[in-house]
């Protein structure tokens, strides 16, 4: 089963318009700022919001089956769906396994076959124990599990996860991780996957689409996506710089003023992506290989584990990670006057 | 209890000689729609009849007559209606269901009731001219009310109620109550209520007097019973057994 | 607790407690006795409560998809639904239980053809009785219910739907336990607006002891001679149905949306 | 739309509705004028209303504590408190009017002391008309509302606690807005019983035109002599509730619960 | 304000015992998987859950206050709190500026003023055009930030935050945070902050602590706790293997069998600990100087970034990242047998 999927809805003042495609078989991640309409279109997928406009549609063997547009509309009871909502909306009145198994007895599965059938995936997602509290009972996590263990018990033909592993702690969220990539794999049909979190994205992804402000700004693989960011948002998220300019061989005009060099050729307007590992910082100007060379304002310093993000400003806006044994020796504050300086060669460009 | 209940030796001979009439041969089901003031009455009547009768059932569908007259008019299994009133008596005989022609087997006239030694220091009808007293008297527009307007008339008094009561029932538990100085009540009302009350006759209730008539209806199922049942309310066992409850003898 | 509520609380209390107090001070107990063991007395207790509770069940399956007609689906002549349904509400009991002969009378307008094709009248049954309570009821079980669905959280009815359960599944499975106390609520004003009930029955029903003459009837005929008995009668009444309330008490409370600390 | 749903819900409506239809068609409209220009059916309908309303407003003011109080607080007796609130549902509402006299009548336990020291007496008057009808109508409230607030979610109230609102703060500006949709639903039944309010009234108030005679009692009168003019005049107090109740619609349906799509 | 509890209580089958100190202007970052008893902490600490036993108090001028605890419970409206819940219980029937403003009305100021500061807060979290809309009508990281700013508004003694950044994107997360940050830094009250994300925590937080079932197992500041974790679950958050054995010297035999070489000395029972980057794979055994080599098998890899996170089985259990090309280069397969190696420098050791 593929999804084609052109989405048009109006949603307050926010007019969402969005085409995706999932082949059989295929995990796609839906990347976007707050507010971008990722769960919008994740409703409109479900059949829980008639679109505007646009068309939702499936293969079928045989031929292409509408469940939106051409005067249809499916109603979500009869799409062969799982579902995890962003705040999970387990069933207060019924028991943890009850909620798993709620999706199995509504496709006529026996009561006794349904319980175990969603004891054990209870038991994948680590909740063995806790079938029989009630979803007020457990902890925020665990009620995120159920949720995902309820969404999967059915083995839908579409998957619709909006944010499923946000409210995981890191170990929970590496097993979960883990059996969720070992059950889409095996899993035939499409999945959609909501995520903030860039690593979720990574892992089970196959392909990554950007929305911003209701519109793709950007589609392809999560390498490609990685490696190449076309939006500030896309950039912050994979943790790369990103400086729009025109190219004129290795020379590269930043369109807020600045000029940086880089290892590959190009010409008109591109974008410059720069890792913040590849970031070095010095007090006093550098001699040496680097070409460049920037001076800039220290913005805000983060401690993330072993190393220190540096926020900069300056004609080249830039963030560099530096060991925390650097940035103690540096002795930097914010407001702090310093020269950056990154290898020609590690600097990315490609077209905009 | 009521002053005006009265026994006079006569009635009770007869009594003993009409409790053979029936003969003990009667069958079914009777059917009989009373008014409730007659409950307590026609029960016993009932039971006596029921008694005489072994083979015999006696219902009852006790209710405001005006109920009763509804119930009979929509196709109600009705074999014999008492009515506390002519008007409601009419509406049955009006859509042409009255067997044989109403008659009326017994009469009741209006009472002062006042609480249990008299608080309000009533004494007689005039004191229903006084707007200082609490008092209750019937709305015009049932039975008791229109005999009440009729003797005000008679009396040449203006009446001074604080309420209008939509039976004599409700009257009479205000007074029972001691929340009304006095109410007009009928007689037989003053006589149920017991040493709950204590009644006034007035002269000028002679001109209001309310006759109960009774009929066979036309739909009823048990005739031969329906008309045993009239007969023992004519007998003098019955009207006894109604003087007894504070009614009395129609006076024609 | 805070004073602006627990002052009205103690005062509405006293205003609803205080009255049956007098009552209970003002019954004659040793009648209790002999009017319990009267047969009729037992008769109609039993009547009573049938069909109330009849009358409810009835009332719950056809006024629960009624609330949710009203309160969930999108028709658009749905204000003028509500303000029909609510029409009972404000008639005189007596005057409906007029208009249910003008329907199911033996010359109503439904009534006719059930006497003519099948020879069968309603009025003066217990069928009646049910009948003319749950006309009087099932109003008050309508709007509670549609209360409660109102406030009830719609987007649990999303997540089942995405779970492949229709809309009756979902009503079944989900809405309806969700909604279960203000069902159970007006479930309880329903039963209780029944049991009380009065002037429809005796107009549509008849006051047939055994058949038709509930618990109000025959207090209504006690009033007539014996108005200390009435009251004893309307106790009686009252400690059945308490007592049937508190029994059930915990299945009705049993559950609360609320988490529990 | 499930067909388990829909088709119990049309023959529910038919059945509350058709006898509503029976009367139309039956009423004598000719009548209808005449009627409506007698001064007493004004009067009798404008003291209807201003005491229904009286009534609801009185029994928010104490029947919306009250639920709270069940809903929410952990006193003990509970479960009793709950039984004798709804006592008056089921007392047959001629008994509930002997009830208030007992304590608010001229003799009555409280009454005594109000007639004795101020001379004033509660009975007769159109605050006993408003007293009757609350005693009546104020369980109906209560128990919706009540249904109201143990389904809504509790833990809204921890939220505005922690935002330093007392629990008299957070039932005003929380709980109540959150549970709006149950005490429009309880208060519109219980404005609705009010009005339709017979027994209690005509024992308890009496019957007066103009102080005390409300519609339903004008239209039991009605029956007793001109029962055709009493389904015109129970026809008179339908219309004008059910307007009332349309033109208030889009207040007491204001707020759902349930997002937008 | 200092807040001292010890915080006694039995939720299902859980029992809670912690014991927490915040300072005065201190923010402390409570860590810890799903379930272990940190919402259950916030909430006794706000007064919404009545503890079983153990003591909460504060510092005010001249003494003591006791709110739970000596027979004595504060209702939660007395304690001068703000609190940001797990999922944000936004008032439904409220727009989100009244929604912010709520707490201020409670505490007495006028309506105009209200809502101009909330619509201020509103702005500061990014949310400026969404004061007139219903939280229905948020996208779930909008409802967040109101959450957030609801609960900053009242300029509480105590802020209890039970994970206030988990629903937003990266970008606005990153401004969040440091709004957040900033407002902290200002702020004389304590702030008890719950998180999930390592990131979170040692950006915001003056000093962790680590609860597992029920119980505190490690307390520190965020460069002790993750430089030196004492528990998987911390080892896992920080990114790091734990590995408990016995030293003697630069010599340490684990626990689960095999042998580590560490650069410093240390005796008795200690942890090992080791940085995934620090980790090389080969095919074949290697020669060198590093003299930690063992034989592993390759059991998961997530690609991360540009890197390679290789999860490893065996006698030593071990993380390695490894950079995508190198990985590609290996050829590795889940299951296949390979070498890692650490320079013994590279390994902390410490004891337990
Ligand atoms: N019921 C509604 N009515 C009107 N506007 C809405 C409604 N629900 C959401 N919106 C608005 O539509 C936009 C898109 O919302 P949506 O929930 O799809 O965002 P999202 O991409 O899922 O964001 P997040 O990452 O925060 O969950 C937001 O600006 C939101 O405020
Ligand atoms: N109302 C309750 N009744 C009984 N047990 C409960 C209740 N609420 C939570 N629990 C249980 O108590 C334990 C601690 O829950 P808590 O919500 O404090 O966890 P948490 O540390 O906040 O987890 P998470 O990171 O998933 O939010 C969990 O095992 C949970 O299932
Ligand atoms: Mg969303
Ligand atoms: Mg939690």
């Amino acid at each position: 089963m593929s999804l084609r999927a052109h989405v048009v809805v109006q949603r307050g003042a926010l007019l969402v318009d969005v085409d995706l495609t999932v082949a059989d078989g295929e995990v796609l991640a839906v990347l976007g700022p707050n507010g971008a309409g990722k769960s919008t279109v994740l409703r409109v997928l479900a059949g829980l919001l008639a679109p505007d406009g646009g068309r939702v549609a499936i293969d079928v063997p045989g031929g292409e089956l509408v469940w939106d547009g051409d005067q249809r509309h499916v109603p979500a009871h009869e799409r062969p769906l799982g579902m995890v909502f962003q705040d999970h909306l387990l069933f207060p009145h019924l028991s943890t396994t009850d909620n798993v198994a709620f999706g199995l007895r509504t496709r006529g599965v026996r009561k006794a076959q349904a319980r175990t059938t969603a004891a054990a995936w209870l038991a994948r997602v680590g909740l063995a124990e806790f079938g029989d509290r009630r979803p007020t009972q457990l902890s925020g996590g665990q009620a995120q599990r159920a949720a995902l263990a309820r969404a999967l018990v059915g083995e839908p033909r579409l998957l619709l996860l909006d944010e499923p592993l946000s409210a995981l702690d890191a170990r929970t969220r590496l097993t979960v991780r883990a059996e969720l990539r070992r059950h889409l794999a095996e899993f035939g049909g499409c999945t959609v996957l909501v995520s903030h979190d860039p690593v979720d994205a990574m892992a089970l992804a196959d392909r990554v689409v950007v929305v911003e402000d209701g519109v793709v700004v950007q589609e392809g693989t999560p390498a490609e996506v990685a490696r190449m960011p076309r939006t500030d948002y896309v950039a912050r998220l994979v943790g790369l710089s990103l400086l729009p300019g025109t190219a004129s061989g290795t020379r590269v005009d930043l369109d807020g003023g600045g000029l940086v060099w880089t290892g590959e050729e190009a010409a008109g307007e591109v974008f410059v992506a720069v890792r913040p590992e590849t970031v070095s910082l010095y007090l006093a100007r550098p001699d040496g290989s680097p070409r460049n060379v920037w001076a800039l304002t220290l913005v805000a310093a983060t401690p993330h584990g072993s190393t220190v993000r540096c926020d900069l400003d300056g004609e080249v806006p830039l963030t560099a990670d530096v060991t925390a044994t650097a940035f103690a020796e540096l002795g930097l504050v914010p407001g702090a006057q310093v020269w950056a300086s990154v290898k020609a060669s590690e600097i990315a460009v490609y077209p905009r | 209890g009521g002053s005006s209940s009265s026994s006079d030796a006569a009635s009770s001979t007869s009594a003993a000689a009409s409790s053979s009439a029936g003969g003990g041969d009667l069958t079914g089901t009777l059917t009989v729609f009373a008014a409730a003031s007659l409950t307590d009455v026609f029960t016993d009547l009932g039971d006596q009849l029921m008694a005489d009768n072994p083979e015999l059932t006696i219902t009852f569908n006790f209710a405001g007559s005006s109920a009763l007259a509804t119930q009979i008019t929509q196709g109600a299994p009705a074999d014999v209606f008492a009515s506390a009133n002519q008007k409601q008596m009419t509406v049955v005989t009006d859509a042409g269901l009255d067997a044989d022609d109403p008659t009326v087997f017994t009469e009741n006239v209006l009472e002062i009731a006042v609480p249990p030694g008299n608080p309000g220091g009533i004494t007689g009808l005039a004191d229903f001219g006084d707007a200082d007293k609490t008092l209750a008297i019937c709305a015009p527009d049932v039975p008791c009310g229109a005999a009440a307007e009729t003797v005000f008339a008679a009396a040449g008094i203006t009446a001074q109620p604080d309420t209008l009561e939509e039976d004599v029932r409700a009257a009479l538990t205000k007074v029972e109550l001691g929340e009304v100085d006095a109410a007009l009540v009928y007689a037989s009302d003053v006589q149920a209520a017991g040493d709950g009350v204590e009644g006034i006759e007035f002269p000028e209730a002679e001109d209001a007097v309310n006759e109960y008539p009774i009929c066979t209806l036309t739909g009823a199922s048990n005739p031969e019973a329906a008309q045993a049942f009239l007969d023992l309310v004519e007998s003098d066992e019955g009207q006894q057994a109604l003087t007894d409850a504070g009614f009395r003898s129609p006076s024609n | 607790m805070p004073a602006p509520l627990l002052v009205p609380a103690l005062v509405g209390v006293a205003f609803l407690v205080l009255p049956l107090l007098g009552l209970l001070i003002r019954a004659p107990w040793s009648d209790l006795w002999p009017q319990l063991t009267q047969p009729q007395v037992g008769q109609a207790l039993r009547l009573s409560l049938v069909s109330a509770t009849l009358a409810t069940l009835v009332s719950l399956v056809l006024g629960v998809p009624i609330a949710w007609v009203l309160a969930r689906s999108t028709l658009p002549g749905r204000s003028v639904l509500r303000a029909l349904v609510t029409v009972p509400l404000v008639l005189p009991p007596v005057v409906g239980g007029v208009a249910l002969f003008l329907v199911l009378g033996r010359q109503g307008i439904l009534g006719r053809y059930l006497y003519e094709e099948f020879d069968y009248t309603i009025p003066f049954t217990t069928t009646a009785v049910v009948i003319a309570e749950t006309f009087v009821a099932m109003p008050f079980l309508v709007i509670s219910v549609e209360g409660a669905l109102r406030a009830a959280d719609a987007r649990f009815e999303d997540a089942a739907a995405t779970l492949g359960a229709n809309r009756w599944t979902t009503f079944r499975r989900v809405t309806l336990p969700l909604v279960a106390p203000g069902v159970a609520a007006g479930a309880v004003l329903c039963w209780a607006r029944a049991l009380g009930e009065f002037g429809a029955t005796i107009t549509f029903a008849g006051n047939f002891p055994g058949t038709t003459q509930t618990m109000p009837l025959a207090v209504y005929l006690a009033l007539q001679s014996n108005p200390e008995g009435a009251i004893v009668l309307s106790l009686v009444l009252l400690f059945v149905s308490l007592a049937t309330l508190l029994l059930l008490r915990d299945r009705w409370l049993g559950r609360s949306g609320a988490p529990l600390a």
